[in-house]
């Protein structure tokens, strides 16, 4: 599915990435773990386009990708819900989730500037898709509301919902639990599980060690933008390197 | 700043269609009652430009200070075509729009990589080139100006007189219109309005980041060069000063005055300001007046109720007129949207 | 040769008065996100001040120091309409800046009328490399590396240069660390203002300056700041010198009217190929 | 619909007592702005005498100045908007030449007889019947310093122009063409950008052609600018009818002394041989010396003078304020004015000749008849 | 009495996000909020700090406040240095030889653009930039935002350190409801702009209400307000 070769990406002489590789396989739940600035998010923009690898290559179903701008990578199935909220201000909640049918959507300026009946259909299934991704990640009474007045919660599900309609091969989540409380992030990790159990492939980085663990089939480990462990969930726990980077002595249990 | 359009919609919608007609049907019958359709013209005209320049600031999030740079265009392909040669008018005329489109894609597709005001002086850049290329090729008029211009003309009927140019005006006016309320509701204007807000967001859900902006300012530039087209067969007469820079700021104030990133504020926008500038050209030639005192009347007249109304209504007539309506039929048809506080309308800017 | 060099000098020379207009609108810009078109008339003012000034009963130097402090306060009053209403998005501020500008060519026209005027400033020329250069347009040059050098360190090293940047980089967070936005944004226009009355009062003498002059003025400083970015001062100052340089060479080697037009273009063409290394990195 | 039939004169308000309105556009805001003011100013003046006398044929005369903010698309819509009104009877166009020049079509299709205030070369030869021009147009100014330099033994000109406008253009070719004619050879011929603010490279290379005569043709800052850098380098130095108000004299100071310049005639009265022409100046000059201690008026404003001047005689003639009767009358002008002798005829729509112009030179900051031209008036002053 | 919130109200247009909120945070106390997204948790922030102006209400505040606003809020311009420095704006000293102390992470990053760093690396910008003003209140919205778990108990820890050494009395906004008690003393339980619990953290950790919503419990009932 996901292949990455010794991606590397320095900023000013400093490593983000060093040689990165790793493998995800189709309809794999992977985890992504490691200390602030160890290059998780880096790792995530150059797969998904918005930050040019040094060196190295990323293949997608066998197809190169590195050379593709973001758009095309997400035509491609690529979808990314960023560590920060990055939402469209001024636009409606359901138009925020509405924009993220784009990718697979083909109707351009001319159809619509015309209003042909191809563009009139279209407008209609992304919208019912839009609505059905606010109503699983539990925003549908949020529709109307203007995206840039949602709580911090709230923006991060509307990230998700917009990613979903996008009905994307490679789901990359960047802390998508980060700001939620218990009950919201196990719905949250409900959704990641069903989503995986749809055979959807996802990279998921998060802070809570507890919600990776149980949920992805493998964990990768960053620390100074290098691969220190690559394991299931049990290895990567007892792994002293990433216990001493990261886990700490009491967060192993 | 592109909320209104959005907001307004679902509470509207029939009530504009039918504003729409009426407001229509009055522009149509003015021209019948006027006895000299100059201003009517140039105005219908300016809000055709300003209709494309507030689709573009007010979705792509930036300024154009040179937009008479496609209005020059269009002017030029008119008028340097069928004078020099031979061009049928209606063919020029369809040039227009397209020269228009090209000349704003050239310099969008570099300039719209970056953000800021760099398009802003890039657009002025070009408008002062074309200006002096102008006064200086004879092909383009070479400082005399192009005389002449031969009358609109399809098959046998020559559009002749006033009259014809002022519904071509309005025609034009409508169809620039559509196609902007059409582009905003679609996934092509959403894209757009998207990106405006995080470019990133905005390409990792598929929108092409720098195409979408190129056709947006190309749309705009079609518009100017459509208007410069007409304005050509109206006047007829085209030279390097036709174009001056300060026009090109007046298009960017009505935009701003009539509200961004709404359908009807480059209408507004330059209905209203044409106005006041009318009145106030009035008001300095009335005879008996100090020679100077014309010229001050006209710069503070100007000045003045810019910065007022600015400072009053710095959405604009229509976003603020839309929140009105919402808050009076909110009474009657809870939830109202909330108004932004002024930390949001100042983040929306950014 | 020397007439080479003659030109280039003399490019140098007149790039100092860009880059004088232009200081101006980088600073405006950097601490308030503002675009100030009323710079031109800032400069206007300078010019016609120390004018009246110099006709009347000051002696050189005391009446452009009291034109330069008047346009400090033009500026500051500029700034407190343009940014003093909370909230007030930067594009409305450029508008209102416009507005600004045509009242000030009212209140031009009301007390100097529309002739244009030339205040007298440092006569004769001085000798460098062998070329020529009148002493006047010289002290622009001068005058100008040296705000120049002044503004990158005020801005680089002082604190309060920081905290002005930080005012337009994020209003929220400097208002929390208790920076007042507002204020820095007057200081901004104070600035600006002394800036562009000095480049009044030093450019004038070489040329004629009327209530017309405003545009001319402020689209060359815009030129030279836009290559900045409208915020590095260095960036500005080298942008000015292409567009004088260019200029001056253009004049001579080519046809004297294409002169501002190929300094234009050729800024163009240095902003696009930049324009495409930068992509990238504003991508993230 | 008046607006497309044209049917201007005709209209039955059109002599029926009732004041005779004449509408006027001028650019009184923008670049030209001085200029315009200049104009509105003296015309007013004028109209203001016209009716202290009695007005035309017993008629009050009224005066509208719209403002065209050196805009030609702004001029054709003030334009029309008074064209378009049967009660104006005449127009008075653009002191902005392109601005003039762009209600040509306006003027066909209102067929109001209109005086433009700058030189409209397209006007010259009459093919606009409705169309005149009241300045003299470049030609006749270089013909007056051609027959200047040949009286003083120049052999080698340089020339100097904005090069995107009519006025540096034509002023450039007429010069070329004319010196040549007359045996000079043009040593140095450079356009130049109007807004340019250092012509260092232009002075250079006028300083290295070591010309008899250095003529520079353009209007506004440039010219001072060029004054002040030419000043001191041994080059003499001609400048033309834009240079002959304060708009230039004043920003050029000393760097003005000495410098001459083909003028109106009218520009420096006491130096006129007394007579009928000698007595029209006068007539504008003096109200004007009283308003400003004693100051002569610029060249335009002999300018916005005459086109009323010329406008009255029409109407007169005509013996009535019809459209077509005062183009006609127009058309037969013979008459002697401040600004020259104007013979307009069917074709020639301009219709001064080079008598109209004087070669004057600044002496402690203002415009003085030469010598040379105190003799010439003795024997060839307009009359 | 360090800050004393009292029948506080802010709304939004016609949304109410604050209904007549109460609170109080002693000098030298440890105070947590908690509460739903949506709650109205980053509105009183910001009504402390007077980024928006309440209806109705009072504050009143005892002393030097600073905060680590939600979102980060970087000066993106400037570097990792600069904004720390900045943080002391209105005080001295300005030295930041603390706060690299504190996190070493920062100390290569120093001369970094702001805007150019990590997420959890920004938020350790922003809490650092909010110590530098060595505030009497530390308003906190969400310190364990996005930084590692190590590197959120060490700030932990800090804080109780603070409040020991200097008397800092802060109110801290966490999602991770452990770290919030395991500092503080006291605690407020805002829910759709009303404060619905209050009390010493003992006893609301064993609160019913709290279970689910806050700690492990099998009820997956919506967290909608
Ligand atoms: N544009 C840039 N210029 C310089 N350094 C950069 C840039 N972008 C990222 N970095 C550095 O690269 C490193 C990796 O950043 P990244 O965002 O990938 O970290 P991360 O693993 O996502 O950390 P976190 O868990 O805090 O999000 C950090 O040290 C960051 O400072
Ligand atoms: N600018 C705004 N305009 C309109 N409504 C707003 C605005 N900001 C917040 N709100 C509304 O006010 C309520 C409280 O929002 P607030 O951000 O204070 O919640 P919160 O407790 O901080 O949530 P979170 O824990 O997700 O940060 C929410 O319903 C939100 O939609
Ligand atoms: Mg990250
Ligand atoms: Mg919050």
């Amino acid at each position: 599915m996901l292949d990455v070769e010794r991606l590397s990406r320095t900023f000013g002489g400093v490593y983000a990435n060093r040689d990165v590789s790793l493998t995800v396989a189709d309809g794999e739940l992977r985890g992504v773990i490691g200390p602030n600035g160890a290059g998780k998010s880096t790792l995530f923009t150059m797969i998904s386009g918005h930050l040019h690898a040094q060196s190295g290559r990323i293949t997608l179903d066998g197809q190169h990708i590195d050379r593709l701008p973001p758009h095309r990578r997400a035509q491609l199935g690529v979808a990314i819900v960023f560590q920060g909220a990055r939402l469209f201000p001024g636009m409606s909640v359901l138009a925020n989730v509405a924009v993220g049918a784009t990718s697979r959507t083909r109707a351009g300026a001319v159809s619509a500037a015309l209003r042909l009946p191809r563009h009139r259909r279209e407008e209609r299934e992304i919208f019912a898709d839009a609505h059905e991704a606010l109503a699983r990640v539990g925003l549908s009474e949020w529709a109307d509301r203007d995206a840039e007045q949602l709580p911090l919660g709230q923006q991060r599900r509307l990230q998700l919902a917009r990613a979903l309609t996008a009905s994307p091969k490679l789901l990359l989540l960047d802390e998508p639990a980060s700001g939620l409380r218990a009950n919201e992030r196990r719905e949250l990790s409900h959704l990641i599980r069903e989503l995986h159990r749809d055979g959807m492939t996802i990279m998921l980085i998060e802070h809570d060690v507890s919600m990776v663990t149980s949920l992805a089939d493998r964990i990768t480990v960053l620390d100074l933008g290098e691969v220190i462990a690559d394991g299931t969930p049990d290895e990567i726990r007892r792994d002293p390197r990433v216990i001493a980077a990261y886990l700490g002595k009491d967060a192993a249990a | 700043m592109s909320t209104s359009a959005v907001r307004i919609r679902p509470i509207l919608r029939p009530v504009r269609w039918i504003a729409a007609i009426v407001v229509f049907v009055i522009l149509a019958i003015i021209p019948l009652v006027l006895n000299d359709l100059t201003f009517f013209v140039q105005t219908v005209l300016a809000a055709v430009v300003v209709t494309g320049l507030s689709l573009f600031m007010g979705y792509a999030g930036q300024v154009s200070l040179g937009q008479s740079a496609f209005v020059a265009v269009g002017g030029l392909s008119v008028a340097a075509l069928t004078v020099n040669l031979g061009v049928p008018p209606l063919l020029t005329l369809v040039l227009a729009p397209i020269l228009g489109a090209a000349v704003a894609a050239l310099i969008g597709w570099p300039l719209l990589r970056l953000r800021g005001h760099y398009l802003a002086f890039g657009t002025l850049a070009v408008l002062l080139i074309i200006q002096t290329v102008m006064a200086t090729v004879p092909f383009l008029g070479g400082g005399i100006g192009i005389f002449g211009i031969p009358p609109l003309s399809i098959g046998p009927v020559v559009f002749s007189g006033q009259l014809p140019y002022a519904y071509l005006a309005l025609a034009a006016l409508a169809g620039a219109m559509a196609v902007a309320h059409n582009l905003v509701n679609s996934r092509f204007g959403r894209g757009i309005r998207a990106l405006a807000g995080s470019e990133s967001a905005a390409a990792s859900s598929g929108v092409a980041v720098l195409r979408s902006k190129v056709v947006v300012f190309a749309i705009a530039g079609a518009f100017a060069g459509l208007a410069g087209g007409i304005g050509a067969f109206f006047t007829p007469f085209v030279s390097q000063e036709s174009y001056p820079p300060l026009a090109s700021f007046g298009y960017v104030i009505m935009a701003m005055v009539g509200g961004l990133g709404t359908l009807w504020g480059g209408v507004v926008g330059a209905v209203a300001l044409s106005l006041w500038l009318q009145l106030l050209s009035a008001l300095a030639a009335l005879p008996g007046l100090p020679p100077t005192a014309g010229p001050i009347l006209q710069y503070a007249g100007y000045g003045v109720v810019l910065v007022v109304f600015l400072l009053l209504l710095p959405r604009g007539i229509v976003p603020s007129v839309a929140d009105a309506v919402n808050r009076w039929t909110a009474r009657r048809r809870p939830p109202a949207p909330p108004v932004p506080t002024p930390e949001e309308v100042a983040a929306d800017a950014r | 040769m020397q007439a080479f060099l003659t030109y280039v000098i003399s490019g140098l020379a007149l790039a100092g008065s860009f880059a004088l207009i232009g200081s101006g609108i980088v600073v405006v810009y950097r601490v308030t996100h503002v675009l100030n078109f009323a710079q031109g008339m800032l400069a206007v003012f300078g010019a016609m001040i120390s004018y009246s000034l110099l006709g009347g009963m000051l002696p050189h130097g005391l009446a452009e120091l009291v034109a330069v402090l008047c346009c400090a306060v033009i500026g500051v009053a500029i700034g407190i309409v343009a940014i003093g209403k909370p909230g007030t998005p930067p594009m409305i501020a450029l508008l209102i800046t416009l507005g600004l500008g045509m009242i000030a060519a009212a209140v031009v026209i009301a007390v100097w009328g529309q002739t244009p005027v030339s205040p007298p400033g440092v006569t004769g020329s001085v000798d460098i490399f062998g070329v020529s250069l009148e002493t006047q347009r010289l002290l622009v040059f001068v005058v100008a590396l040296v705000t120049f050098a002044l503004l990158s360190l005020f801005f680089a090293r002082t604190d309060i240069g920081k905290a002005l940047t930080a005012a337009a980089s994020n209003p929220r967070a400097a208002r929390l660390v208790g920076i007042n936005t507002r204020a820095m944004g007057l200081v901004a226009f104070g600035i600006a203002g002394i800036l562009g009355g000095l480049a009044g009062v030093l450019i004038a003498p070489t040329t004629a300056i009327s209530v017309s002059s405003d545009l001319p003025l402020v689209l060359s400083g815009f030129a030279a700041a836009i290559f900045g970015g409208l915020r590095s001062p260095w960036l500005t100052f080298l942008g000015a010198v292409i567009l004088g340089v260019v200029g001056q060479l253009v004049a001579a080697y080519g046809n004297g009217s294409y002169q501002t037009p190929i300094a234009l273009l050729m800024m163009l063409v240095i902003m696009i190929v930049r324009a495409r290394s930068m992509t990238t990195e504003e991508a993230k | 619909l008046s607006g497309c039939s044209g049917n201007g004169g005709q209209s039955p308000t059109g002599d029926a007592g009732g004041t005779i309105k004449i509408g006027a556009v001028m650019p009184l805001t923008g670049p030209l702005a001085a200029l315009g003011a200049g104009d509105k100013e003296a015309a007013e003046q004028a109209v203001a005498d016209i009716n202290k006398a009695g007005g035309i044929n017993g008629r009050q005369v009224e005066l509208t100045v719209a403002d065209d903010k050196t805009d030609p698309t702004e001029s054709v819509k003030q334009f029309n908007q008074m064209a378009a009104d049967n009660s104006y009877s005449a127009m008075l166009a653009s002191s902005m030449t392109s601005a003039a020049a762009a209600v040509s079509s306006s003027i066909t299709q209102y067929k109001i007889p209109t005086i433009a205030l700058s030189p409209v070369d397209q006007y010259v030869d009459g093919s606009n019947p409705y169309a005149f021009t009241s300045p003299g147009n470049t030609a006749i100014y270089a013909a007056a310093l051609v027959d200047y330099w040949k009286a003083n033994g120049v052999k080698t000109v340089a020339v100097a122009y904005t090069g995107t406008d009519l006025y540096g253009q034509n002023g450039e070719k007429s010069t070329k063409s004319l010196a040549e004619a007359a045996g000079m050879n043009i040593v140095l011929d450079e356009a130049y950008d109007p807004a340019a603010t250092d012509f260092t490279p232009l002075i250079t290379k006028v300083v290295a052609a070591k010309p008899d005569a250095f003529v520079q043709w353009g209007s506004g800052p440039a010219p001072v600018i060029i004054t002040k850098q030419i000043a001191g380098k041994g080059v003499p130095f001609y400048v033309t009818g834009s240079q002959a108000s304060n708009l230039w004299l004043e920003p050029s100071g000393d760097a003005a002394e000495g410098v001459i310049g083909a003028t109106t005639a009218a520009l420096d009265p006491d130096s006129l041989p007394d007579g009928a022409y000698k007595d029209l100046v006068m007539a504008v000059a003096q109200p004007w010396r009283d308003q400003n201690k004693g100051v002569n008026p610029p060249e335009f404003a002999y300018g916005g003078a005459t086109a009323i001047e010329l406008l009255k005689n029409a109407i007169e003639k005509a013996g009535s304020t019809d459209r077509g009767k005062i183009r006609d009358a127009l058309e037969a002008t013979d008459l002697l004015t401040p600004n020259g002798h104007y013979h307009y005829s069917k074709s020639d729509h301009m219709g001064l000749d080079a008598s109209a112009i004087g070669i004057m030179v600044v002496k402690d900051g203002v415009w003085k008849a030469t010598d040379w031209q105190v003799d010439k008036f003795k024997t060839d002053a307009p009359k | 009495m360090m800050l004393s919130i009292d029948d506080l109200v802010v709304r939004y247009g016609a949304a109410t996000a604050l209904d007549g909120v109460s609170l109080t945070v002693g000098d030298a106390e440890l105070v947590a909020l908690v509460g739903p997204n949506g709650a109205g948790k980053t509105s009183l922030v910001n009504a402390i700090s007077g980024i928006v102006k309440p209806v109705s209400g009072r504050i009143e505040v005892g002393g030097r406040v600073a905060q680590v606003p939600e979102g980060r809020q970087m000066f993106g311009e400037l570097s990792v240095e600069d904004n720390l420095r900045l943080g002391a704006w209105r005080h001295r000293p300005k030295t930041t030889a603390p706060v690299y102390e504190l996190l070493p992470d920062l100390r290569r990053l120093r001369t970094q653009r702001a805007d150019t760093l990590s997420g959890g690396q920004q938020q350790m910008v922003a809490v650092g930039r909010a110590l530098m003003a060595q505030p009497d209140l530390l308003v906190v919205d969400e310190l364990s935002l996005g930084l590692a778990p190590m590197v959120a108990a060490q700030l932990v820890e800090h804080l109780a350190e603070l409040n020991r050494t200097r008397g800092t009395a802060v109110l801290l906004i966490e999602q991770e409801i452990g770290l919030a008690f395991e500092l503080c003393s006291r605690a407020y339980v805002l829910e759709s702009g009303r404060i619905v619990a209050e009390g010493p953290t003992e006893q609301l950790r064993h609160a019913p209400e709290l279970q689910d919503a806050y700690f492990g419990g099998l009820d997956v009932a919506g967290a909608e307000d």
